[in-house]
């Protein structure tokens, strides 16, 4: 009576061979002495579900059982060969049959896992996050505005504070020019010389941009004697060089 | 069924399906009478106020529910929402002691003492709460004014702000 | 803080958290050492055994986790209906075998000693969280390498690889 076997109640040739091999009741050691391989090959043509598709694996495998069952009707070498597939298979299946009987253990332990239960998550409404933030001494605070102050330009306090603060003009260029002027009228005069009394940052600009206007128009020159030395303004216009 | 077998069964019941469960339907999932489970939810609530348990029973009406102690909600709130640490960085901290030594003060205030752009740090410093916009400068575009807060007195461990060392 | 207070407030936050929680996110929550937060987990986990409670404490790998008695299951069931508690197939089980005990390994590997292809069974045992990728071996064409997860030890109710029989 032929027994017909669906190949996907197999997890693949290996697991065919071993169902083959426990119904034979015989040791994995002697599938090449028994019928396992002809039963192997007879499962997989007459399964009712084969498909060349799916049955890759299966039709392998029966192309591997045939050959070694061909070596063996050829005499046999001297000493067993290096690679035998005769024992690389005998092997695999010992492995494949290691496997199946760790996965039956944990399937038990599987069984009884099912049997506990956990819970889910409670939902609670939580407070807003805490913040802690580390390096906030009264230290490291005084440290920090010392180095601002440290970077910040010497007399600009008043301008800092009052950013927004549009100020009257307190010095004019018109004015600063009179200035110079006045002053080349009692004699030349060295550029430094504008400058004291500590103006502040306005008036310097302020007395600078009345001074290149008085060049532009003619008004005073300045003459400098070597490069990078002093330079001395004069009223009036400069005469041109053979003028004298 | 034995009252303190029933109690545990119960509690394991409760804590599963984590909403209420009427004793109705315990009584049948244990086959005992509605009485019985009265007398084991009692048994188990004096359980839980004499070991001061992690958790309480609570009786809504007909519903059982297991709640956590409420003296330990600050540990489950700190486990659920971890305190993040945080530092300040050296640009951050320079900007809140221009704030705080010269408060209200603008972000344009701050930029001139800074010499550089602040938007990113007063940003940062609203975010963890350091400042607080005051109002606006009666001033061209009316700048936001910044303040510190009372979280900034918390981190710097003073009551008032006048406690922050004088300038010199 | 004593350890039968620690233990009582670990139950709380296990109750609440439900899923699993690793031992130092509870030491930083009770603002306790890892030893004493082991101490305080031992100690609870003695006391649901002496007391017989409805629920135990297992471990799986770090994390924690308050799962109900066993010997409860059949009332627990009978209240939880419909339960969709799923086992997993005789392929996905081969393939987790070789994984756990051969971890880290290839599909490659896998393919090896059942003999099929195990694309699948890979994928499957992925999206259930019961294996991850670990990193690529050192040979052609790099292979994923697989190793087994926390819910795989939680899926099979052990606190360790090492507790699974060793191959004979």
């Amino acid at each position: 009576m032929a027994v017909f076997f669906r190949l996907k109640q197999f997890d693949g040739p290996l697991d065919l061979l071993l169902h083959l091999i426990g119904k034979a009741k015989i040791d994995i050691k002697d599938i090449f002495v028994s019928q396992i391989t002809e039963q192997f090959i007879d499962a997989v043509r007459t399964a009712p579900d084969f498909d060349p598709e799916e049955a890759s694996e299966f039709i392998a495998m029966a192309a591997m059982l045939v050959e070694i069952k061909s070596r063996a009707l050829l005499p046999r070498p001297p000493k067993p060969e290096e690679d035998d597939p005769e024992q690389a298979l005998i092997a695999r299946l010992t492995a494949y049959k290691q496997l199946k009987e760790s996965a039956e253990t944990m399937a038990e332990f599987e069984k009884s896992a099912l049997r506990v239960f956990g819970k889910l998550p409670e939902e609670i409404p939580l407070p807003p996050p805490t913040l802690e933030i580390d390096g906030l001494t009264l230290d490291a605070l005084w440290q920090a505005l010392l180095r601002v102050a440290e970077r910040a330009p010497k007399g600009e306090e008043e301008a800092e504070t009052m950013p927004q603060d549009i100020r009257r003009d307190c010095h004019t260029v018109e004015g600063c020019m009179k200035t110079i002027q006045k002053r080349l009228r009692a004699g030349a005069t060295r550029f430094e010389e504008l400058f004291e009394g500590k103006p502040n940052r306005e008036e310097i600009v302020t007395l600078f941009i009345a001074l290149l206007e008085l060049l532009r128009l003619g008004k005073a020159y300045a003459t400098q004697n070597d490069l990078l030395g002093a330079i001395t303004l004069h009223q009036g216009r400069r005469k041109a060089v053979g003028d004298d | 069924m034995e009252t303190i077998e029933a109690s545990h069964i119960i509690e394991a019941i409760l804590f599963v399906s984590g909403d209420a469960v009427t004793v109705p339907d315990i009584a049948l999932a244990l086959n005992i009478s509605e009485m019985e489970t009265i007398s084991a939810v009692e048994f188990l609530q004096r359980e839980y106020e004499s070991q001061t348990r992690g958790f309480t029973l609570r009786r809504y009406g007909d519903h059982l529910k297991l709640e956590t102690r409420a003296e330990y909600a600050p540990y489950v709130e700190r486990m659920l929402q971890p305190v993040q640490r945080q530092s300040l960085t050296q640009a951050s901290l320079e900007t809140l002691a221009v704030i705080a030594y010269r408060q209200p003060a603008t972000k344009g205030m701050v930029e001139q003492v800074r010499g550089v752009k602040c938007d990113y740090s007063v940003q940062s410093l609203l975010n963890k709460g350091l400042i607080k916009e005051v109002g606006r400068k009666e001033a061209l575009g009316r700048p936001i004014l910044y303040a510190t807060t009372d979280k900034f007195l918390e981190h710097f461990g003073i009551s008032d702000i006048r406690e922050l060392p004088t300038l010199p």
